[in-house]
């Protein structure tokens, strides 16, 4: 019996596996794979944070045509060894020379230019060019104001955020890597300058309106700058403009001896509302009433003209002394 | 140790770099074509590269294309974009004309959007401009001095004219009636 | 012709299931215990939560709806109209503001939320349709005064 | 009772110098009109009218003055676009879902504008403001597929489970400029040209 039994137990098994080579043999995932891929995580983790690597040194990397592609995402046209000086870092020049000597090379070609010069004419055309943007977009603001607005645009932190977000991150030849947001803010400006050389400062321009001074979009000029003592401010401005003398009232208030006290304070100036403000106590309401009309005054409110990024800023009145 | 990280994470449309503001920037940057030369299902990917990728790169000059013949393995398409983020893409058994398809949507994304659930349809920094509505926008500033229980303020509202008031009203009328024509007549 | 011995014949367990349980693990990877490790409770569950989120899309429309019906209610009720006689108003005037718009108006635009209402009464006390003598309950605190009707 | 709107005189009582104004001008337009159908005659109708009228001609010249002056700020606008209706500002981002054909770096300009507004005055469009009054000028930054979403559906016990799989297609828009472009003229021309725009 158990013979029997066992002749068709084979012929049971011979029978699916002879089915299975009939049928085209479907390929599934192997039984080895998923250990085989949690072992390779598993030492992966084991070795710990890697540092990121360059993605310049893939297989697939090709210097010049990443340049070309990007002077035509920007739709400005460039002059590529001008762009790839401009992207060269002073002290990764340096090291290119020790290098290139120590192999014998002549000392005649071994020019590799920096972007230093290129960085200080961008410097200069981006802060004429700010300056004279935020004239035209906020006459009333006091030059303090515009001064603050035009710091904040040229921070290093917003210049490595444009820079990165341009790709210029992969192209940059800097020692290390990833590079310091100063590389990335120098390497924006030297792009500027190398723009104005090569298709003029009137590209220059735009490229800077386009890139710089839209960061400003929607922003609440509040966050940028806000004026240290309010109060003492809008009393000179009234003075000057002779609006007659400040005088704060309570508008309205709610929970008055609460952890939630809400004050409503109006600054009216010989019976003319100036601006409201909202507080936890009188003396916060009143601070926030000044900025209010500090605010309506030099029309830096949310609802002032939007600043308008299509327009031609002839080169004339922006100095370039 | 919290796994919400292989979930699927949720926010609300951005732009990068305020695209569009000033000028409209491809956010794609490199494409990269894998594929294997001689294995089928590699066929759509090798057409595409054969009819169109020369058109495709000289329309789009601002995207850099790589090609990387890889034996016996499948074809893919990775997306990298400006913001840093990476798409991977298995066009496996796909042919040509999807693969085009494909590869527009990489171009016209502005990052791997697959992996963002969006919470709302529109975006604004400056939601209010004639000031948001507060508690105190409609109350009349001598309200605030008020203390409660005021007379006034506890009427019942629309109560009907009881009928003393409206014998009250007509008996004025005519009063009123009775002067005009009173003075009509010493007019005249 | 393939000789088959025994020794090869021992197990032949098929393609890996690993794969097709990680699809059901990844979606169950923030549950509670058992339901994250064990396959067979984490299935219940994930097919309980894809019922719901299907379910979901569709009430969230609904909810919104309604959130923004209270909304514009409340802002109406401020001036003294009620609903309805806000919406048959502002049909009336052909106006084809929908829920979303008028409530946003109502919450970020009070000014023109206010032109809004007053259309609407001056169109509903044109047409005579009924309740538009009612005063509201707030009168003189909130914004009646400020249409300052007769 | 005057059936006059009174959002045409200052609205907040208490004195804010910022005006508040309503150009509801072609509400009232059609309003007197039909007012005059089920008014008794005893009330002098022409005076009724020519008051109005008077008083929209204010309200217009404060508009194009303010506008002339560049001083009206900010705009938004309500905008119908794709069956939806969007509250718009300049600068701002919305999502258009579905099949849409513009593509990336097209240049549009939204013209079903229900509604336009600043911080002193509103024009409200009935159903819509007229063709070229207010250019919404936008463009096109993205074009790509939803995250996947799982359409899921299983009766217990009785062998019934369908899941499908799906990302539709949704475009973004940047609103890049909102302005007036002709000053605003009462109800004169309201009522000549009432040409049918073709959608």
């Amino acid at each position: 019996m158990s013979l029997l039994r066992s002749i068709a137990g084979v012929i049971a098994l011979a029978r699916p596996i002879n089915s299975a080579t009939t049928v085209q043999t479907r390929r599934h995932f192997k039984r080895w794979v998923s250990p085989t891929l949690r072992e390779l995580a598993h030492r992966v983790k084991k070795q710990g944070v890697q540092k990121p690597e360059p993605r310049s040194g893939f297989v697939e990397w090709n210097y010049r045509s990443e340049l070309f592609a990007f002077g035509k995402r920007l739709n400005e046209d460039f002059q590529l060894p001008l762009l790839q000086t401009a992207f060269t870092q002073r002290t990764y020049a340096h090291q290119e020379q020790e290098r290139q000597r120590k192999l014998g090379i002549a000392e005649a070609d071994l020019q590799m230019g920096d972007n230093s010069q290129l960085a200080t004419k961008g410097v200069h055309i981006a802060k004429a060019y700010i300056e004279a943007y935020l004239q035209n977009a906020l006459p009333k603001v006091p030059p303090v104001g515009q001064q603050a607005i035009a710091s904040y645009l040229l921070s290093t932190e917003t210049l490595a955020h444009v820079c990165t977000h341009l790709g210029a991150k992969e192209l940059i030849f800097s020692t290390e890597y990833p590079p310091s947001s100063e590389t990335l803010a120098q390497t924006l400006h030297a792009i500027i300058g190398a723009l104005s050389d090569s298709s003029g400062v009137e590209r220059a321009f735009l490229f800077v309106r386009d890139f710089i001074c839209t960061q400003l979009n929607q922003k609440d000029l509040l966050e940028i700058w806000t004026p240290e003592q309010p109060l003492q401010l809008l009393g000179e401005i009234c003075t000057q403009k002779k609006l007659g003398e400040p005088e704060p009232r309570l508008l309205g208030d709610c929970g008055k001896n609460t952890v939630l006290a809400a004050y409503h304070v109006g600054i009216y100036a010989n019976r003319q509302l100036l601006g409201k403000g909202f507080g936890e106590d009188l003396q916060m309401a009143t601070e926030t009433a000044a900025i209010d009309a500090l605010q309506t005054l030099f029309e830096m409110h949310d609802d002032r003209q939007p600043f308008d990024f299509r327009l031609q800023l002839e080169a004339k009145n922006v100095r370039l002394d | 140790m919290s796994n919400s990280h292989l979930f699927l994470k949720s926010g609300f449309p951005r732009a990068p770099l305020q695209n569009g503001v000033g000028r409209y920037v491809c956010q794609l940057q490199r494409l990269t074509l894998k594929f294997c030369k001689n294995n089928g299902s590699s066929r759509g990917m090798r057409d595409f590269i054969e009819n169109h990728l020369v058109d495709f790169a000289k329309e789009n000059p601002g995207i850099v294309v790589y090609v990387k013949p890889r034996r016996h393995r499948a074809p893919v398409l990775v997306g990298e974009y400006l913001n840093g983020d990476r798409e991977w893409l298995s066009v496996r058994n796909s042919t040509q004309t999807e693969i085009s398809k494909w590869i527009d949507l990489l171009k016209t994304q502005n990052g791997s959007s697959s992996s963002l659930r969006l919470r709302k349809m529109w975006h604004t920094d400056v939601p209010s401009i004639q000031g948001p509505w507060t508690p105190f926008l409609l109350r009349s500033p001598d309200a605030h001095n008020q203390t409660y229980p005021t007379s006034e303020a506890s009427q019942p509202l629309d109560v009907p004219q009881t009928a003393t008031e409206k014998l009250i009203e007509l008996f004025k009328q005519q009063q009123l009636e009775a002067d005009t024509v009173l003075e009509q007549k010493r007019a005249e | 012709m393939v000789f088959l011995n025994i020794p090869l014949l021992v197990r032949a367990r098929g393609p890996d299931e690993f794969w097709r349980k990680r699809r059901i693990f990844k979606l169950a990877a923030h549950y509670r215990s058992r339901t994250r490790n064990v396959y067979s409770f984490a299935i219940r569950s994930v097919h309980r939560a894809l019922a719901y989120a299907t379910t979901g899309r569709k009430l969230k429309k609904l909810d919104m709806a309604q959130l923004w019906t209270t909304r514009v209610e409340a802002g109406c009720q401020q001036y003294g109209v009620a609903l309805d006689t806000f919406k048959e108003g502002l049909a009336r005037s052909d106006i084809q503001l929908n829920k979303k718009m008028l409530s946003d108006l109502a919450i970020w635009e009070p000014r023109s939320f206010e032109a809004l209402v007053n259309i609407s009464r001056e169109r509903a006390a044109v047409e005579g349709l009924p309740d538009i003598k009612r005063r509201s309950a707030f009168n003189q605190v909130y914004g009646l005064s400020n249409l300052k009707l007769d | 009772m005057s059936l006059l709107a009174q959002s045409m005189r200052q609205v907040l009582r208490h004195t804010t110098q910022r005006a508040t104004l309503n150009g509801a001008m072609r509400a009232l337009s059609i309003n007197q009109k039909l007012q005059q159908q089920n008014k008794p005659a005893t009330i002098d109708v022409a005076a009724i009218a020519k008051e109005h009228q008077q008083e929209c001609q204010t309200v217009c010249e404060r508009i194009n003055q303010q506008v002339a002056k560049s001083e009206q700020g900010r705009l938004f606008a309500v905008v119908h676009l794709c069956g939806k209706q969007f509250k718009v500002t300049p600068g701002d981002i919305i999502l258009v879902e579905g099949y849409w054909p513009p593509t990336t770096g097209d240049e549009i300009s939204l013209d079903k504008v229900l509604l336009a507004g600043a911080r002193d005055f509103t024009l409200i469009g009935r159903p819509m403001l007229d063709a070229g009054l207010v250019m919404v000028k936008a463009t096109i930054i993205e074009k790509t597929l939803t995250h996947t979403k799982t359409h899921f559906k299983k009766k217990r016990r009785k062998q019934y489970m369908r899941i499908n799989f799906q990302r539709s297609p949704n475009t973004m828009i940047r609103i890049n400029s909102i302005e007036l472009t002709r000053p605003l003229d009462g109800m004169a021309e309201a009522e000549a040209e009432h040409s049918i725009r073709l959608f």
